[in-house]
């Protein structure tokens, strides 16, 4: 049952992971933000199966409910049409499929080749949110507070950005 | 009382008047001229006070200050002070505080009136530093300072191409005379192992064999930075060019205290000459006299004829010294300064006068509109030709006894110091009949009036020594130091000089009493056209020497852009730029290239990290 | 066969190299922003796995904090495409290339 | 597996799903009566089953209340034509609605809606996740796509702002939101809902504990629904109507049917958080009879509906909000507000440790 969720939500997250980076049907940036969303949404699922519910939670309240949107937003408000009238470069396609390519064949034969140890599943981390806010306030909590100082620089960065004449 | 400071203090109030005037009163231009004027005229007054508290020959004869000390060197900055130098301290301060106050009448209109003043302050002090130094190096950087501070006056019109290139021509000419200058104090520091005068002077009077076969080679080198200075035969083509200055730099610089330094310094460093080059110093001064004064009498423009004539009364200056008399040469230089000073300015008042006119052909008739102008001249006039009792008579009367001195002079120099005394009187005879008598060739002179006070008065002012310096005993003076003119044939001179004056009078009046033209290009034809073009010395001279100068360039040219420039600068940047190029293609300016590159580099990483 | 940890990073080695061959091939910024958050969701995937088959929370706790960076870098880098639209009319790569010499 | 607990589930959503329809149904006839009763006017009563209708006393009763009038309103939906104008981008046009309409749907799964039947297995909630208010969080978080959807596939200017302003709304309050809950999970310790019904049973209802929280949840629930006073991404007099402008027919009935599925789930949530649940006091053991299980599930009902009923209410008694004034209240007013609760809660804990 969970292989099989494991395989339905892989394959999931793939495919529209795919759809978001070459959409066949349509390059329209909405398209893709969909498609982001559902990878989102699915990989989600995959974080449930890893039984890390409060991340896949945050997951999808984070990316799906406020990047996303602001995604969408933006597309929106630019109004992009561009590319679909633009032609490809093959050459560059081309290249550039060939070289992520081997990537991809060194990272995979990375991975089966190192022999994780850990193929079985340790006893489950259940309502991992409370040990997970432990460690967060206690082990983590410079990090925590830099990046609490990194949301703010953000904030007061695009505000700033999105004054109609910067001074 | 001793007032030791007091020549420090005339020596320096110009400078801080330069100073002040360039950095505070720029725009104020009563204030600078006062203050240029007070300076010197201070200076003036100060040496007098100076002078008569501590009479000719003070007790202490030097005033020193360490200025260097470098190791075994030791340069003092000090001042001497010794009649020779006094004398030169009023001629200048007098003088010069003259045509200060000329200036400021006659430059009223001008827009640079503050840096006239300016520089006017930084030549006096350039002056004053020559005439009060102690040392050889002193002497020369205030020499230098002399040729800097007179390219700043020549060139003080320097928006007329012809005065910037008259002020570049004295500068670089005078250079090229520093330059032996230059190698003389070299090889006599190098020798005597000290610059300061006194010392060396000592030095050659308990071993006169010090310098060995050195010493006439020293003398001419040295000769050499007079020879700039003065504007003597080789050098002189810059003179009558610098007159496109204002007049009054014309009056400063080339009658009273920019020339004289040369001939200053001749006196000055009397000691070091030995008879060998005296004997050039003689021949030298000779034809630039003889030289000078056949160009002046077919000169037209009234600034050339005088700044010939100038040229022609060094070459007597250095004649003098070359015959071993530098007291009628220091004699001649005092009343020089005084007469042609005098008449600078007053062809600056007729020029003035008549809006920049200075074709002597177009005036005349000047003696009614402008007399005092007119007096004044002719007193100078007069005191240049050495009508008996003016004081050039004396000085000249002088120089042309002493030039038949058994020892040093010739019967050569002589004839050739008559001949120059007759011509002189000829072509001033020309320049005061043509110029104030006569028919008024124009309406500018037509309607010619007389210039205000403040030039006027300074006329006056030296009208007055040109007339009677003959009687101050200067000679005696100057005599104390550099020993008594040789006054065996005075008579035979006195004889000669009158009679050059008579006959150049003579013959001046018959050609150019009233005369509409020049007549004597017609008399002698080619011969005054040679004299018009000034015996084609420019010409020679960008014939040879510029020429020559230019091959060098092109030369040094072709190894700068070829070598140095091609070879060596043009190489290593070219590859540079090859190089660059070559890795500019990488920089598209495109995301998805430097995407694509970054990629590519991780794989590569990848694979030697991960994939083997 | 049981899904084990190989399972995992296969598929985030693979998410990873999808959002990477979107950087390099798309020519919209906006979508090269996507394929970006693509491949830090890849890298999440692979944290909260090991996370998982280590018993251990370290894994998560980064996650955490690479979606709050997520977040941050996507509103500021949004801003940016923004300003920049605002400025050419734009969001193309190929049209901003003012850098170029 | 255990076919019992699947079994038990589909049932339970079966009948979730079809009270939160009927709900739906007879909330609109609701909003209607209601708002006909604060204008002083009658409102739907003519609507008549052809044989009950004739039944003495009930039938013209019943016809009076409108009872029938939700069967008419969704005949009418389905029947009439369902247009899709031409340059819309028809994919997401078609998208749109069901977006909007599933997460609200979806929500219902993590409440629960009373103890049980009698059996502690049979619990009556769908999905009792331990992160459960999370879980509602994101859910509702995605609800803005269906209403930015609508916006960007009618491809025309109102829908577009409607869409714009409904997602920037959204977002916003949900911060506002998510933040008034937190002092809650300080008390409680646990973000499970079950759990935080518990606590209630025990420890009284929360509201008494976090007015503040309930005030900012109820007021970001108006927002979050796009109700009066905050519907400014469907305001008449300045969009048309909004997102769902070039919607029609059945399709625009889906977005209604959000609408309300979105109060009915906030209701509940609200029911949930603040006031106990299926908890009354007094009445707090879960319930180990059948008739005991369905008086808990009908005492969470009738909480609901009153909070359902407010919501109605609120949208006839205020005026709209400007654009402004909107994100005004929502970030500088409710966020700091949120903060400085979560602050006092924190440090009153801190002071009792």
């Amino acid at each position: 049952m969970q292989d099989l969720f494991f395989y339905l939500f892989a394959a999931l997250t793939l495919l529209c992971g795919f759809l978001v980076v070459a959409n066949p049907f349509s390059r329209n940036p909405v398209t893709s933000a969909m498609f982001l969303a559902l990878t989102i949404v699915s990989m989600a699922g995959l974080f449930v199966l890893l039984h890390a519910f409060f991340l896949a939670a945050v997951q999808i309240l984070v990316y799906a409910g406020a990047v996303i949107v602001l995604f969408l937003f933006v597309i929106m408000l630019l109004d992009l049409k561009e590319e679909q009238r633009r032609t490809a470069n093959k050459f560059g396609i081309v290249t550039g499929v060939i070289s992520v390519g081997a990537i991809t064949v060194i990272l995979i034969k990375t991975i089966f080749e190192s022999h994780a140890t850990a193929t079985v599943a340790t006893p489950a981390l259940e309502g991992a949110t409370q040990p997970l806010g432990r460690m967060l306030f206690n082990d983590y909590v410079l990090p925590f507070e830099i990046l609490s100082v990194l949301l703010l620089v953000a904030m007061v960065g695009v505000i700033l950005l999105s004054k109609k004449d910067l001074r | 009382m001793k007032l030791e400071a007091l020549p420090w203090l005339i020596l320096f109030l110009p400078l801080l008047s330069a100073a002040t005037i360039t950095l505070f009163t720029q725009k104020n231009r009563e204030l600078s001229a006062r203050l240029s004027i007070g300076a010197i005229v201070s200076g003036f007054v100060l040496s007098v006070i100076f002078i008569a508290a501590n009479g000719w020959e003070p007790l202490q004869k030097e005033t020193l200050v360490t200025w260097l000390e470098v190791g075994d060197l030791q340069v003092d900055f000090g001042l001497r002070l010794d009649p020779l130098s006094l004398l030169m301290l009023l001629v200048v301060t007098g003088v010069g505080g003259v045509i200060h106050i000329f200036s400021w009448g006659y430059m009223r209109e001008d827009r640079a009136f503050s840096r006239y003043f300016a520089c006017l302050s930084l030549f006096t002090f350039s002056m004053l530093g020559v005439v009060l130094a102690n040392n050889f190096l002193m002497m020369f950087i205030f020499w230098e300072l002399v040729g800097v501070s007179s390219y700043l006056l020549i060139g003080h019109w320097f928006e007329r191409a012809s005065a910037a290139d008259a002020s570049k021509k004295a500068f670089i000419t005078n250079r090229l005379g520093d330059f032996g200058f230059m190698l003389g104090i070299l090889i006599v520091w190098a020798l005597a192992g000290g610059l300061n005068f006194s010392l060396i002077e000592d030095q050659l009077k308990q071993n006169p064999a010090l310098f060995g076969s050195m010493t006439t080679a020293a003398g001419l080198l040295i000769f050499c930075g007079a020879v700039g200075k003065s504007a003597q035969f080789p050098l002189h083509v810059w003179l009558p060019d610098a007159m496109e200055g204002p007049t009054p730099v014309s009056a400063l610089i080339h009658a009273a205290t920019m020339v004289a330094a040369g001939v200053y310094l001749l006196c000055r460093v009397f000691f070091i000459f030995t008879t060998p080059a005296l004997h050039v110093i003689a021949w030298v001064g000779a034809i630039t006299a003889l030289m000078a004064a056949l160009i002046a009498v077919q000169q037209n423009d009234i600034k050339r004829i005088l700044a010939y004539s100038t040229l022609s009364q060094l070459g007597y200056m250095v004649l003098a010294v070359g015959v071993a008399s530098p007291t009628p040469a220091m004699y001649h230089l005092t009343t020089h300064a005084f007469f042609k000073a005098l008449l600078f300015l007053g062809a600056g008042s007729v020029i003035r006068a008549l809006h920049h006119e200075q074709d002597i052909w177009k005036m005349g008739a000047l003696s009614k509109k402008m007399p005092t102008t007119s007096a004044t001249f002719v007193v100078g006039a007069a005191a240049l030709c050495g009508v008996p009792g003016f004081s050039g008579f004396f000085s000249k009367d002088e120089i042309i006894a002493a030039a038949l001195n058994p020892r040093h002079g010739s019967l050569g120099l002589f004839l050739l110091a008559a001949g120059v005394a007759m011509l002189t009187t000829f072509y001033m005879s020309r320049l005061v009949l043509v110029a104030f008598f006569g028919p008024a060739r124009s309406d500018g002179a037509d309607h010619a009036q007389e210039s205000p006070k403040v030039m006027v008065l300074p006329l006056l002012a030296l009208a007055v020594p040109s007339a009677l310096a003959g009687f101050f005993g200067i000679a005696q003076l100057y005599g104390k130091q550099l020993g008594e003119a040789h006054s065996s044939f005075q008579v035979l001179a006195m004889a000669a000089s009158l009679g050059a004056v008579v006959f150049g009078l003579a013959l001046g009046w018959g050609l150019y009493w009233n005369a509409e033209k020049d007549p004597l290009p017609e008399r002698i034809g080619p011969w005054a056209r040679m004299l018009r073009n000034r015996f084609y010395f420019d010409e020679l001279y960008e014939a040879t020497v510029i020429k020559l100068h230019d091959t060098i360039a092109a030369i040094a040219d072709w190894f700068d852009q070829w070598i140095v420039a091609g070879l060596m600068v043009r190489g290593a940047h070219g590859t540079t730029e090859l190089v660059g190029r070559a890795l500019r293609l990488a920089q598209t300016g495109n995301l998805q290239t430097y995407a694509f590159l970054f990629v590519l580099g991780v794989a590569v990483v990848l694979y030697f990290v991960l994939g083997k | 066969m049981h899904i084990g940890l190989e399972h995992y990073l296969v598929v985030s080695a693979l998410l990873f190299c999808l959002g990477l061959l979107g950087v390099v091939l798309r020519r919209n910024l906006l979508v090269i922003y996507m394929s970006l958050e693509l491949m830090l969701n890849a890298s999440n995937l692979a944290l909260v796995a090991f996370s998982r088959f280590n018993g251990h929370l370290n894994g998560q706790v980064m996650v955490l904090f690479i979606i709050t960076v997520a977040a941050a870098e996507v509103s500021v880098g949004l801003a940016l495409i923004v300003a920049l639209y605002r400025k050419r009319q734009t969001a193309h790569v190929e049209d901003l290339t003012t850098m170029k010499l | 597996m255990d076919w019992n607990f699947i079994l038990f589930t589909f049932i339970k959503i079966a009948c979730v799903i079809g009270a939160v329809l009927t709900m739906f149904a007879y909330s609109v006839l609701a909003e209607r009566k209601i708002s006909a009763f604060i204008q002083d006017r009658v409102g739907p009563n003519r609507v008549a089953l052809p044989l009950i209708g004739s039944v003495p006393v009930v039938g013209p009763f019943l016809t009076r209340l409108g009872f029938w009038q939700p069967i008419a309103d969704g005949l009418k939906t389905i029947l009439k034509e369902d247009f899709t104008p031409a340059y819309v981008r028809k994919a997401y046009f078609w998208l749109a609605p069901a977006i909007a309409l599933i997460p609200s749907f979806l929500t219902t799964a993590v409440i629960p809606f009373g103890s049980t039947l009698g059996n502690p297995n049979k619990k009556m909630v769908i999905a009792d996740l331990d992160v459960g208010i999370l879980y509602t969080f994101g859910i509702v978080s995605l609800g803005v796509y269906g209403i930015v959807l609508a916006g960007y596939a009618a491809n025309s200017k109102y829908p577009f702002l409607g869409g714009i302003r409904s997602s920037a709304q959204m977002i916003s309050y949900e911060i506002a939101m998510g933040m008034s809950v937190v002092p809650l999970f300080l008390v409680v310790g646990n973000l499970n809902l079950s759990k935080v019904i518990e606590y209630q049973a025990q420890n009284g209802w929360l509201i008494c504990y976090a007015p503040v929280s309930f005030f900012i949840f109820l007021v970001s629930s108006f927002a979050e629904t796009n109700r009066l006073p905050f519907d400014l991404p469907e305001c008449e007099t300045e969009l048309v109507a909004g997102y769902n402008t070039e919607y029609s027919s059945m399709k625009f009935a889906l977005f209604f049917m959000g609408e309300y599925a979105n109060m009915i789930a906030a209701s509940s949530m609200m029911v949930v958080l603040f006031f106990g649940g299926w908890t009354l006091p007094g009445l707090t053991t879960p319930a180990n009879t059948l008739a005991t299980g369905l008086l808990h599930i009908g005492i969470f009902v009738g909480k609901m509906l009153a909070l359902m009923v407010l919501f109605i209410w609120v949208r006839w008694m205020l005026p709209r909000f400007r654009y402004d004034q909107l994100m005004d209240l929502g970030w500088r007013r409710f966020i700091p507000l949120a903060l400085a609760n979560i602050l006092f809660y924190a440090g009153w804990f801190w002071m009792k440790t």
